[in-house]
């Protein structure tokens, strides 16, 4: 399946969860937050949260900024 | 200096920096303890999911020290506002946001129907919101309207260090608000601070007066200087201005020579 | 701050603070505490003949803590300003004169050939001159020529709190300087003072706008904040200007929301 | 003076004038007379049912000389500008609307969002648009893209007298604009005119700056004046501005004098 | 325009204008046409004894229709002026002169000492005297009290074109003098000169403000109507500012709409 | 019938055209102009279109203004 | 013998100097300065300084001032 | 004899006359004023005036200035 992160688009096994999909891209947990289609997903969810194709995902953190 | 509420919170000093384009991460540390503020601004942005790099912005600031003021800079329309700041609290799990929706990449100015939906949107599901406008009365009263903790009207365009550019619209924007009125942008320098401060602001944000001077830590510190000078001078109630001179000596008693 | 070297004296505040206009003596020497000023003016006028009144006006000032910067306030002529310097020598043993040669009791601007006159008597005779004078760079140019320790342009008249007028001339003056250039008269509230330092001037010397505020002593804190300010800013190379906008937040890397 | 284009029609005089606020309709013509305008606004109101009196202004007014901008001033919704605009249209026979909906009576500020949506919807009923707005470059484009036939901020609060208060704003927004950009409200005297033209502005509108003048009507013939020497002025590309001096006379070939 | 009145003179424009810095006679001459100028200044120089060229500066000023103003520009020292003052006479047959005498070449201010005696002497001498001083009250009173004609006090240095630097001290000059207030100097666009007629300047005398344009005729006729403008609109009584909007359309009677 | 005309309730006779309504006024029919119920009527139409219960009718001229 | 002092006319007795016209006027020693006929009698030479028919004596002090 | 004219040091013959001064020099009598050792020479006199061994003549017209 197809899933677009942070606006790109990757070939991923189906079944991932979000959790699972961090560990991928070996993005620590903390200091990050994920939405998907929209959506925030709730750090507690993350290993709930299932991963979809066509699914839009984003992942985030706090950079330098005014 | 008298503390500031913004909202539930309560901060020490009428100053707010922010994190953005300083040369290093210790150059802005050192910024940050010289300006005194307690409260510091970030953006949120995508990670890069080739970048394994270790230390992050947070591992930079103390957040015992400082509190954290998320921005929703870059976006462009009150969704990717919303969204943006959603993910802000779920990251920093701080209900603040500095909102920011931006109408074209020259000016920077804010977008102020998109400032407004998004402002509606963020109160309604709890957010604390400071807006970042345009020095428009009317946008700010609706903003205040929307149940947002502060006002932040622009004192020039964002990073252009012209100073307050219209100190009239700022004196009537303060003279109407309700809530906070902190001049967000455009401050120069520290008489640029000062003069905000004096127009009544109840305090100024700002980033490229301090990262881009030649000695950020020496300009941090004049800042913090400035804005409670400013602060000092509005509450001391200024003396009255006059065309004409008024001696500060005595006129009477003074001694005479012998014409030659 | 960086101390301040005016002839032979050197001061650790770059604000220099008068004692008239106050509303009792006691009102003043908070002024002065708040001040953090080391060197305050006075003015030598005659002694009542009749009044056997007892506290005068030393009696309130803790000379270990100040320098006095006795004025020739009120002279019309060079003669009158000499004769004045050399008591207010006699008085307070000192060789330090605020050099104050008026031309009309309206505008209290100098009489700038009498000012020059009485300068080159007075240095001659071994007084530290600090000459009160327009905002004029070849006036100010001859002063120093003549071996006066600083040169005190005004930024407004006397007593008026309007302020810099004109912070070109004060800027040129300070180029053209070999001495230092300290702004005296006109100054209102604290971003004036900020202003002017940031101009470049190596001091400020004031007394209205402290004296006439509202709440003098909070104003007198207020301009030494506003003073330390403006030299810090001087000192730290402010960020130039520009008309346009400048992002202090990336403008890549945003998230995406799906269009509706 | 060039002639200015807003949309469809063209003007040979950049002053556009009001009708209020004057104290007889004599008066007025002297005044629309002095100013050499081609366009005069005019408000929509009731009629009064109750009265019977003869002349309106449109009696006062040539319109052969005279082209009409009515205006929707006094309406806070995009509901009431519309249903104005559209009564103008049929009473006067005009597609020409100065749109205007303000956010509240104290500032008179323009309400942004509803201006936008009110010059969307005159646009597609065919409308030629002026909206009044705020100086804020990001609106003002919105307008335009709207399909408004100029764009016109203010330069203060209407009826202020305070001149262009912030001319980087004015002048941000000329750069970018493709339509006219027509200074509206805030002109007290004829050099606040020729500044708004010597950033750029392509035409001013003004009402209280003359009507309010101790003599209007030579205060009309200043404001004409003062506007076509600030589009000269703007057109012929002023000298450079430089810190330090120039001579204007040759500095060699001077006479010597002996020295005594 | 009303004429105005210098000693026994009387000229209809209240524009003077240089003859400096023009790329060919020619563009002088257009640019002497549009400004509408009836005195314009030259400069005194040595001929040079080795050139035979034929036509000189006055073949392109028609005496009968423009009053010739020489100038001792470039003299640092009474004497100087007085001599070049005297030959001026000699050569042109008038007894008008502008004094100039500068302190030093980078600032061209005025040498106020040397001015005053230099005024004086000429007065003694039946000149009559249009000294170029300093925006000083009190050296303008005494050069008004040593029978000057005018005094002219500068807006910025010669040739910058930074305007009227310091509107306070020209308002005050020209509230205390009783003779015609030139400013003379600094004026760069026609805003400037608009400004300083607003100010109460009876006259306006300038060089590079228009020589230096890129258009200098269309600036010299820019010029004449900013001077125009300002005169009438200092005649006029301009409107009070205010800080907050007063309408220029009626509040009451607007239609109402269905609420949706 | 009662209609609001400029925002005052009127007693007005049935079968009333906004042309009629006008002469009852006494309001010229130059310089003026009418909306009903927020729409404009066009001055070609004033003779037939009719004034009907609870009609809002607005009658305007032009007036100084800035 | 007549002396101006402090711009008043005083009759006063022959022989006086200035230290006993300071105690005159019970005008203490310190805090003030003197100067006679333009130039300044140094507080050293006041018990010396005589007081003549016609002198111009100035008697100052310090007093507010900016 | 030599005289200094507009700065400048010049041998000359004797005898010589400001007017013959300038006809040496080409020097057209208008448009030029003469001032010898600071004292203008009036036109009248310049045929009359005579210039003399260590004499300083200014030669002088108006040029373009503010």
């Amino acid at each position: 399946m197809r899933a677009c992160i942070n606006g790109k688009q990757y070939d991923l096994p189906d079944g991932l969860t979000v959790a699972e999909l961090l560990d991928r891209f070996e993005t620590p947990r903390t200091g990050v937050a994920v939405a998907k289609n929209d959506r925030v997903v709730r750090g507690s969810a993350l290993a709930q949260e299932p991963v979809e194709d066509g699914d839009r995902i984003e992942i985030i953190k706090a950079v330098a900024g005014g | 200096m008298d503390p500031l509420k913004i909202g539930p919170y309560e901060i020490g000093s009428r100053l707010i920096v922010g994190t953005g384009k300083y040369s290093s991460p210790e150059v802005m540390q050192a910024c940050h303890a010289a300006s005194g503020a307690e409260m510091v601004t970030v953006a949120i942005r995508r990670i890069n999911l080739d970048d394994r790099s270790g230390k992050t912005l947070l591992d930079y600031i103390d957040r015992a020290k400082y509190r954290i003021l998320p921005n929703t800079a870059g976006c462009y329309t009150a969704k990717e506002a919303v969204l943006t700041a959603q993910l802000a609290r779920e990251l920093l799990d701080t209900d603040l946001i500095k909102l920011e929706v931006i109408g074209d990449p020259q000016t920077l100015y804010p977008d102020t129907r998109e400032t407004i939906a998004a402002a509606s949107q963020l109160v309604k599901e709890g957010f604390t919101v400071l807006p970042y406008i345009a020095d428009d009365p009317v946008a700010c009263k609706q903003l205040e309207e929307e149940g947002c903790a502060a006002v932040m009207p622009l004192a020039a365009p964002i990073g252009s260090g012209l100073g307050v550019c219209n100190p009239y619209s700022i004196r009537i924007i303060k003279e109407r608000a309700n809530v906070p009125v902190i001049v967000d942008a455009g401050v120069g320098t520290a008489s640029d601070a000062a003069v905000a401060m004096e127009i009544g602001a109840d305090a100024v944000l700002m980033n490229t007066g301090i990262a881009a001077a030649a000695d950020p830590a020496a300009m941090a510190r004049a800042m913090k200087l400035a804005v409670e000078a400013g602060r000092l001078a509005y509450l001391s109630g200024r003396m009255p201005k006059r065309l004409y001179a008024n001696a500060s000596s005595p006129m009477q008693d003074l001694i005479a020579v012998h014409e030659p």
